[in-house]
């Protein structure tokens, strides 16, 4: 039984490592806590009225233990921040040079793809617009302007572990790389109306060779 | 109203007098006055040719009248901390909605696909 | 404890109706700063707008914003004579600020219409015409922040109305000159940055 | 339960009453009544994801538009008016009175107000429901540009009455009504517990409840400002052709996710402040402890507040925000639970070592907190590390996270409140059997339904798609068959609140007597008078000598010991 889908992506790994080794620290904190609300349920009767501690939890060290926890739990929560940050600059802050570009535009409700065209420029005369289906290389760094024509749309291409918003309005660029050729869903993350669970595209990954015969196609069209 | 049934005894600790007026009273006239000059200075800074001294002369003078106007006129001076506290938090969630707002639209430029 | 002394206010001992009505104020604040925030921030992204900004008339903005301060001040003067539970005092200082309210709206209505004239309305189809998109934007705030801020006027101003003639009235409830009042301050507060942003900044 | 009331007709008591009591029984009903259709939604929006060729009862085959509509609407009514309908405005109108040993609200009569505004914005929101659009379909969040619209088929609107008899108006404009009918709310109970405590009460002597609940309200006062202001711009842009949120014109689609979150997420411990309140209530009176740490944890809580109010980008590290605040806004996400963490944590230890009795109220108050803390804050972590929201934003695990962190807080907390407190404004007892049926079934299917969509989500299903089966990867393996146990947990879920619906009815007219003004010996104020309390409360107004918690306290032959009884 697996969790996620396939990993098909070069940062993929690294999400899904954190999924888990936040799974496992919060598995064990799960336990403690767990353990914590278990115990005094099952030795209730063992104490007597009087028996109990009047403890108003004053003071330092009273509290001393629930300040251990928030320190063990800050430490944690930290480095959980510190690992994370590295891929998140890697997806997000930095943009690795490209090999290809394309732009992904929402539109209700379909996806428009656009290729630079024979002059590798986008948003030049000679775009080509295709839709729903995008063509890219495996193995290469694909730049992604993501926009949106009417509401705001989001891909989401899971096996890649890939999701960012198209806002109309504004041009953000991301990038992907695919590690493995195949076709894979692109689909929409972001409630853009009727037409919404229908705006399923999909990426198909294809060697460099294929891909360039492909592309080669698309422009003669 | 009428209908409410009163509990016997004491009602709760006076804890301040409804209707006294407890705080002091300032020269009106005088930070009237003050307010005059300062709106008068704010007309003529905006005659500067140069709008960003003139929103920062404009914007900070405008800081200055309008807590002369809740020290004085309002007796915020005179007010329990509590009253203060509460103006801050209000400040302070005013800031942060500024810092939090100004990366996502003071630089972005607006795109649109060409041909589109 | 007895806590009636004036050196012994506690940090949190306020009349009821001043407590409630601050609190008011504080979330009125909010939201006006909310609109003031958006207005900020666009501003600095659009340079265009300091052009449309020098189609407000100043002349009047200016007019406006002493009238406000001034009925600022009467409403002190309100509220001195609430202290001394004098009622004719009261009923005069307030009367005026209720005219000021008044000067303030017309004043207002006159640049309404004239803008209107100018094609400059809440959407501007005349400005979209022109190809000048951002800046109807502009428009759009300036009535946003503008008509809100009216709408207050008349509120602050049907307050001190019914206040004042409930205090003639009854001859007691003065504390509520000073709970109306500190509404009416929170309405000058407002313009006072209102004012500048929108008119004085080209 | 109107001993008190009998005088009174209908009308009198349900609309016109000035008594706190009143008002808020008027809020409780209101509440449930507009929760109960967002529970049916629920369960029909589930059942046509799951089994979609299936015919289901008065809706038919819901079709995508109709669906949106559920699904939007589910989610509008649960957070903004049953979450905060219950737990600030019922409990904080019936409690903080009675708990601070007051005859009433600072104000009764903006008190009553506040409700009149409460009910009209849910006939308003009911209107919307007959306007030609059938109700709101654009997401509770209310993104526009898509709200702007016709969200169904943007199709722009012609002229001015079919924009304004929308339902995008309509339910902008309840909205907004709700938001000033708790604003009001919010001044009362602030002005109530800084003025009207009992003789001799402290500030550090107020049931945690009250400070919880007033905590609320100012943080509810402090975030809501931006977005009354944006309800006001989107209302414009609707009807007034203005343009704030469309590109083309300026606007920016993505100040309105900012102007939402910024209320939006504080909004979250909005609901979650006064329920913990309700928890360390249940939880003292049951585990006859004093709680552990109540200074400490009002001064977490107060931290908490202004740290809530610069996290919101969370909710959009996906949404076009700058990487860069992101990094920011993530590390205040992970600083936030740091407090809660604490406040737990006492919680827990107030359990330790206890002779606690395991009643009904304690039994809904201690899954609340297992399920809380346990599938609803830890999944935070996931969520609040920003590289791996990439992958779960917008998909079921999100919508599994925050089902576990308001259904803990809102219905099983809300409900140890209410079996703790139902003795207390009926006069009558609830039936143990039902409630007991009640409390696991809620309990067992309430996981059935959530567990899943956790494993869905990190399937990579998207939310709220009206069904995935033309989709190759989402309905393959073992994922079909998730949903369907998701369904029909959810589905006995939503039955099983009948039992309950059932169980309040009878219990509020056949019920047997309660024989004790104070079954659960509890020391806080309200169980000091009679059940239900008269008219004003106290046949005496209570003088108070000790704090709210006193349990086992040395020196004391019983185990508790009342507020307002010397040692």
């Amino acid at each position: 039984m697996k969790i996620f889908p396939e990993n098909v992506s070069v940062y993929g790994d690294d999400i899904d490592f954190l999924f888990w080794l936040i799974t496992i620290v919060a598995g064990l904190a799960t336990l403690i806590v767990l353990f914590l609300v278990i115990y005094p349920v099952l030795t209730r009767k063992k104490h007597k009225a009087k028996e109990n501690i009047y403890v108003k939890g004053e003071g330092f060290k009273q509290l001393k233990w629930i300040y251990l926890a928030i320190f063990v739990m800050a430490v944690a929560d930290f480095s959980f921040l510190i690992i994370e940050s590295d891929g998140w600059i890697k997806t997000q802050e930095t943009l690795p040079e490209k090999d290809f570009h394309v732009a992904i535009v929402g539109k209700q409700w379909l996806w428009e793809i656009i290729y630079p065209g024979p002059d590798g420029k986008l948003y030049t005369s000679d775009d080509v617009k295709k839709f729903n289906t995008m063509i890219v290389p495996q193995d290469a760094v694909i730049h992604m302007d993501l926009t949106a024509y009417d509401v705001l749309h989001s891909v989401f291409i899971p096996h890649a572990r890939f999701k960012f918003d198209c806002l109309p309005g504004r041009k953000i660029t991301r990038w992907v790389e695919f590690t493995k050729s195949g076709e894979y869903p692109m689909v929409c993350a972001e409630m853009c109306g009727v037409g919404h669970s229908r705006m399923v595209g999909k990426v198909v990954v294809l060697p460099q060779e294929k891909f360039e015969k492909e592309l080669a196609k698309i422009y003669k069209k | 109203m009428s209908t409410h049934g009163k509990p016997q005894g004491l009602e709760h600790e006076l804890w301040v007098p409804a209707e006294d007026d407890y705080h002091g009273h300032p020269n009106y006239l005088k930070v009237y006055i003050y307010l005059l000059i300062l709106f008068a200075i704010t007309v003529f800074a905006s005659l500067i040719p140069n709008p960003m001294i003139v929103f920062i002369v404009v914007f900070s003078i405008s800081i200055i009248k309008a807590s002369m106007v809740i020290l004085n006129f309002m007796h915020l001076k005179w007010e329990p901390n509590i009253i203060w506290y509460m103006l801050l938090l209000a400040l302070i969630a005013l800031a942060f909605l500024f810092l939090g707002l100004y990366p996502d639209t003071v630089p972005i430029e607006r795109f649109f696909v060409p041909n589109g | 404890m007895n806590t009636t002394s004036l050196s012994k206010i506690a940090w949190n001992r306020i009349p009821q109706a001043r407590f409630a009505m601050w609190t008011l104020i504080a979330g009125e604040f909010v939201i006006f700063g909310g609109l003031i925030v958006v207005y900020l921030l666009n501003r600095m992204k659009y340079p265009g707008w300091g052009e449309m900004a020098m189609h407000t008339n100043v002349v009047a903005g200016t007019i406006n914003t002493f009238v406000l301060l001034t009925s600022s001040f009467f409403v002190v003067k309100a509220h001195e004579a609430a202290v001394k539970k004098n009622v004719e005092k009261v009923k005069f200082w307030i009367w005026l600020t209720i005219l000021c309210a008044l000067i303030f709206l017309g004043i207002k209505a006159y640049e309404y219409t004239h803008e209107i004239h100018l094609g400059f309305t809440l959407s501007s189809p005349a400005l979209l015409e022109q190809g000048k998109h951002v800046e109807t934007l502009y428009w759009a705030l300036y009535y946003t922040m503008t008509g809100l801020h009216g709408l207050h006027v008349v509120g602050g101003a049907l307050a001190l109305f019914f206040v004042m003639r409930n205090v003639a009235k009854t001859k007691s409830y003065f504390h509520r000159i000073e709970a109306a009042g500190l509404y009416w301050h929170m309405v000058d507060i407002i313009w006072i940055f209102l004012f500048p942003l929108i008119y004085l900044i080209h | 339960m109107s001993t008190t009331h009998e005088n009174k007709g209908f009308w009198h008591r349900f609309f016109f009453s000035l008594d706190h009591k009143d008002i808020g029984l008027q809020y409780l009903i209101t509440t449930m009544f507009i929760a109960f259709f967002a529970g049916i939604f629920a369960m029909v929006f589930r059942i046509h994801l799951a089994f979609p060729d299936y015919h289901i009862p008065l809706f038919g085959i819901i079709d995508a538009k109709e669906y949106n509509i559920l699904v939007t609407n589910h989610g509008l009514i649960m957070v903004l008016w049953l979450s905060m309908g219950i737990l600030l405005a019922t409990a904080g109108n019936y409690l903080i009175p009675t708990m601070l040993g007051t005859d009433d609200m600072a104000f009764p009569k903006l008190n009553k107000l506040s409700y009149w505004f409460f009910l009209l914005s849910v006939i308003i929101l009911i209107i919307s429901f007959f306007l030609p659009q059938k109700g709101f379909g654009g997401g509770w969040t209310l993104y526009p540009p898509l709200s702007v619209g016709d969200f169904g088929y943007n199709t722009p609107y012609k002229t001015f009455s079919d924009r304004f008899f929308s339902s995008n108006t309509f339910v902008l404009l309840a909205i907004a009504l709700e938001f000033v009918a708790l604003l009001m709310g919010g001044i009362n109970f602030m002005v109530t517990l800084f003025n009207k405590r009992a003789k001799g009460m402290g500030l550090l002597q107020v049931p945690l409840l009250v400070w919880m609940i007033v905590i609320a309200s100012i943080l509810f006062m402090f975030s809501v400002g931006p977005l009354v202001a944006g309800t006001f711009m989107l209302l414009l842009d609707i009807n007034a052709g203005t343009g704030f949120y469309d590109a083309s014109r300026g606007g920016d689609p993505l100040l309105w996710e900012h102007l939402f979150w910024f209320f939006g997420h504080p909004e979250v411990y909005v609901i979650l402040l006064p329920g913990l309140g309700i928890l360390a209530e249940v939880i003292t009176t049951n585990a006859r402890k004093t709680l552990f740490g109540y200074k400490f944890i009002l001064v977490l809580v107060l931290i908490a507040t202004v740290l809530s109010l610069m996290v919101w980008a969370h909710h959009q590290f996906v949404a076009g925000v700058d990487p860069r605040a992101a990094t920011v806004f993530g590390i205040l996400t992970i600083i936030i639970s740091l407090p809660f963490a604490g406040v737990i944590l006492s919680f827990l230890a107030t359990l330790w070592k206890s002779n606690l009795r395991l009643t009904l109220p304690m039994k809904w108050a201690m899954s609340a907190i297992v399920l809380f803390t346990i599938l609803g804050g830890f999944t935070g972590l996931h969520l609040g590390a920003a590289l791996f929201d990439m992958y779960a934003h917008d998909t079921s695990f999100v919508v599994a996270h925050f089902h576990y962190t308001l259904i803990p807080v809102v219905i099983f907390a809300g409900m140890a409140g209410f079996y703790h407190w139902f003795n207390k404004f009926s006069g009558r007892e609830l039936n143990q059997f039902l409630g007991n049926l009640h409390f696991w079934l809620t309990f067992i299917f309430f996981n059935g339904f959530g567990i899943p969509l956790f494993l869905l989500g990190l399937a990579g299903q998207p939310r709220r798609y009206a069904g995935y089966d033309h989709i190759p990867y989402l309905s393959e393996g073992y994922l079909p068959l998730l949903r369907e146990i998701a369904t029909i947990s959810a589905v006995i879920l939503v039955l099983s609140q009948f039992i309950f619906i059932f169980n309040f009815i009878w219990s509020v007219y056949k019920g047997k007597k309660v024989t004790s003004n104070n079954p659960w010996q509890s020391t806080t104020l309200e169980w000091q008078t009679s059940s239900p309390p008269p008219h004003g409360n106290f046949e005496v107004y209570p003088v108070v000598y000790h704090g709210p918690y006193e349990y086992n306290r040395p020196g004391v032959d019983k185990d508790f010991l009342p507020q307002n009884q010397k040692i």
